[in-house]
């Protein structure tokens, strides 16, 4: 069993996979790559499993975590390799169905900046950058974003909108933020809360924004704890913790 | 066959001139050509612009020795361990020019430059502030679809003055074969007005035979250099012939983060090579 | 694993719409999909269009058959034999709309189609008297290029709504490889709505896995349907396993010099198949 | 010995490669296929061979004819596959050396014509189409032609300019013209009798053409018979004398 916020956010983020699905996962993506590896060995999903690394068709049985997701030794089992620019050929003609993206800043109408902090031309803090944000985050169906719960992190306007949220969201195009307290969709009206990780309470949930005014709507539900068998799943794709390191409780 | 291609890491540094772009091969940690740029680092060569994807190990070495002026990437980053350490500092210092780019638009940009087209369309990107970022710099443009007078954006061409990449296996002629990922390592080789192949083996005619009826990552046509290089993407990963040494990555990282990025690369980066 | 795609050629020739822009693997006497024309032959579909870069015998059978009312492309040719004969004669009688293409802009034009955009600028081709043909049908314009205002040609992306590829082995979800000369196989993979792949064999993960450190042809996710199809060029070659059968090839031109081309066609292509 | 012209244009083609060049043929070029192994085994010249049947650095000896020149199995002793699609992006970047195209007709501008004789909407002969022409022929440094000596062949103006020659010869890039008569270079001045086939005089050469005037400058050479060793070699590569059907004599 495990309740940490860490563990539920993965389980959050692999929940979003259904059967066919191609899904995608880039670099500095571990708890994606762990959600991949629950959505396939826990819920079952028949699903398309590929990545920045390249090997297609990785066998989730064989995933095994390390400082890079963009590393083909932890993406075994593989039938042959696709790159990237194929994949991306394929979100470009509309068949990338589901891809992760993190993020340090994302406001109210899902717009997420990954840039930086401040300034473009004068920043407080060069972020990594967007990688494929800007280009696919007006394209690919589903879009699954997890970001620490912080008013530093869910603001009412980002600095820079490296991905553009409010085009995804006039298209009808499923965004959703996974916190290390909540699960939080966007729509027209703004971003609902779905639900609160187990030992979270909604007060927690929209009082920790830097502005982003979170829907509560009557019904919020509780995603909880993982069982033995999911924890199982998880621990042998990480056998070390690896994931606990991105420090999300 | 013509004349062999087969120099040394400090001849084929002397391919590139001050001020040229570069670009490498691999992603982060992975197929660098790490033992090339412990030959840069350890030359005069300076004021160098760089472009690629997604660097990571070996765009943070060229920028701690302070070789570059100007960074282009759609992202660097050093994953799990942060964000990488010399590239931050240099761009919040205004050491180095950086611009953000996407990759879906760093593809379009190469895949102009292999074609030989003066730019590439591409889907997507529209709605980013990236947009007015590349359109102050001229790099990209929102334009009218000629055809459907749709708004689409287009990329200019990138080709880069030299592309150091490191394969599994090459001839002495600049035949080569990249295994497994190859990233958008065979657009560079095409886009770029010199090629420097360094190589984990120099193989014959003979060997290449055997995989006649398998595509070449580069011909002779694309390459002026090819460097024996056993080894040389360490501590970045040659994948299926060995892995990433996350270790030596880690404690560069610690290094640069604490400012001491330079004592590291000589104590092991340059130690390695020379 | 997702459902199987097997299918008989049949049910895979159900796939193709009346009216739909269609096309084939290979070049002249290569790996064109000989089999899945016999079945196309055989069904009561009709009014197809057809875009190839060097088409040659599967083309001309398939005009023989009266199953095309258009054609593009580059050069349609029997080579040593002479005059594609059921192409001239159709194109001579108007009996299909004939355009006639140059193989950078059918390359371009699928580029295009297999990246989602909706253009592809080409080198070369200004002057020639192609261009006027081409502007008047709006597939080719010649534009300023936005960044330098130089003159280059665009090309019209070209999305085939079935694209039919015989390979040398597919598993059942249509992950398959293509050995030796690829053409724009893979590009018409990319560019087509569906994609038809007929096999030399169905092989199974494990056979595939083989070749992790190579790239696939085909995905899953670019394939409709698999065929399994033994010697399914005849008498197309498929290299590196069988020649091109020359006489075979030589006999329908004679045939179909003659205007008795369906006689050829019936005693032989469908026989084989049916 | 052999004085016939087909034998003479091969070598003709041929002379025209240099060590270092990358050179390729497409379909229907039994010919320039014949002038490469040539101007390999005979001539010594150190080149890039590569063709549209995708082989790359076929061994001229091990070069057989066959009735397509796009066949796999006639160009063998290759190191890998290089697609035409790598070849003609070579060619886009300026970088290749020599092509070789058949036409129906050539003009004194130099321009060719593989579309139709007659009008393009209203043909009286549908010709097999220009195939690369149109893309490559402004942009290959040195382009060489074979053609029938024919007044139907060698006219005043083409029906149809399948490839421009005025770019061509305004930006000076070699244009070379090989019938089974002679051998003509197109100038700015107009197509110029640089040599004569063995067992032709000058007056059979410019008399035959359907109005394209050829300039005879003071000096003209003449192509020889090929010698034992030069026959030899053609023979080698097609024992069974396919080069013979194409009807050049």
């Amino acid at each position: 069993m495990s309740a940490r916020p860490t563990d539920i956010m993965i389980k959050c983020l692999g929940s979003f996979i259904e059967d066919k699905d191609y899904v995608y996962h880039g670099l500095d993506s571990l708890l994606p790559q762990l959600a991949m590896v629950y959505a396939s060995l826990y819920l079952k999903k028949d699903f398309i499993y590929h990545s920045v690394a390249e090997p297609f068709l990785t066998d989730p049985n064989q995933v095994m975590v390390r400082p890079s997701t963009g590393d083909p030794y932890s993406e075994q089992g593989n039938i042959a390799t696709v790159t990237t620019i194929d994949a991306f050929d394929i979100a470009a003609k509309g068949k990338m169905d589901l891809m992760y993206f993190g993020t340090a800043q994302i406001d109210e109408e899902a717009n997420i900046n990954l840039t930086a902090i401040g300034n473009y031309d004068n920043p407080k803090v060069k972020l990594p950058g967007g990688a494929a944000t800007a280009y696919l985050y007006p394209i690919v169906k589903k879009i699954i974003i997890w970001a620490r719960h912080d008013p530093r992190v869910l603001v009412k306007k980002v600095d820079f909108a490296t991905g553009n949220g409010t085009t995804r969201i006039n298209n009808n195009l499923k965004t959703i933020l996974c916190t290390n307290k909540a699960l939080i969709e966007f729509t027209k009206k703004g971003p609902i809360l779905k639900a609160v990780l187990q030992g979270f309470n909604i007060d927690q949930v929209v009082s920790n924004t830097g502005g982003m005014k979170i829907i509560v709507p009557e019904k919020v539900d509780t995603i909880n704890a993982l069982n033995e068998e999911e924890l199982k799943i998880i621990n042998k794709a990480d056998p070390n913790g690896l994931r606990y390191e991105e420090n999300y409780g | 066959m013509p004349t062999s291609k087969i120099m040394s890491l400090n001849e084929a540094v002397d391919l590139i001139n001050n001020g040229d772009l570069i670009t490498i091969s691999g992603m982060t940690f992975f197929r660098n050509p790490m033992s090339f740029i412990a030959a840069l680092i350890n030359s005069n060569k300076k004021d160098l612009s760089f472009v690629d994807r997604e660097p990571g190990f070996g765009l943070d070495v060229l920028t701690a020795a302070n070789k570059l002026k100007m960074i282009r990437a759609a992202m660097a980053t050093f994953e799990h361990f942060g964000l990488s350490p010399s590239v931050r500092k240099a761009a919040e210092r205004k050491q180095v020019d950086y611009l953000e780019d996407t990759c879906g638009a760093v593809i379009a940009g190469l895949r102009a430059g292999a074609q030989g087209v003066p730019f590439m369309p591409v889907r997507g990107i529209i709605g980013s502030d990236l947009v007015k970022i590349h359109e102050k710099r001229n790099t990209w443009k929102i334009i009218k679809d000629p055809f459907t007078n749709e708004d689409i954006v287009i990329i200019k061409s990138i080709e880069p003055d030299v592309a150091i990449i490191h394969v599994h296996m090459s001839d002495e002629y600049g035949n080569s074969v990249i295994l497994g990922p190859k990233y958008e390592d065979e657009l560079k080789i095409r886009a770029a007005k010199k090629v420097i192949i360094t190589a984990e083996k120099i193989v014959d005619k003979e060997e290449l035979k055997k995989r006649n009826t398998e595509q070449l990552s580069s011909t002779l046509l694309h390459v002026t250099a090819v460097v024996n290089s056993k080894n040389g993407a360490w501590p970045t990963a040659m994948y299926p012939i060995y892995e990433a040494d996350y270790k030596a990555i880690g404690d560069y990282y610690n290094y640069a983060k604490e400012g001491k990025a330079m004592e590291w690369i000589s104590n092991n980066l340059m130690k390695r090579w020379y």
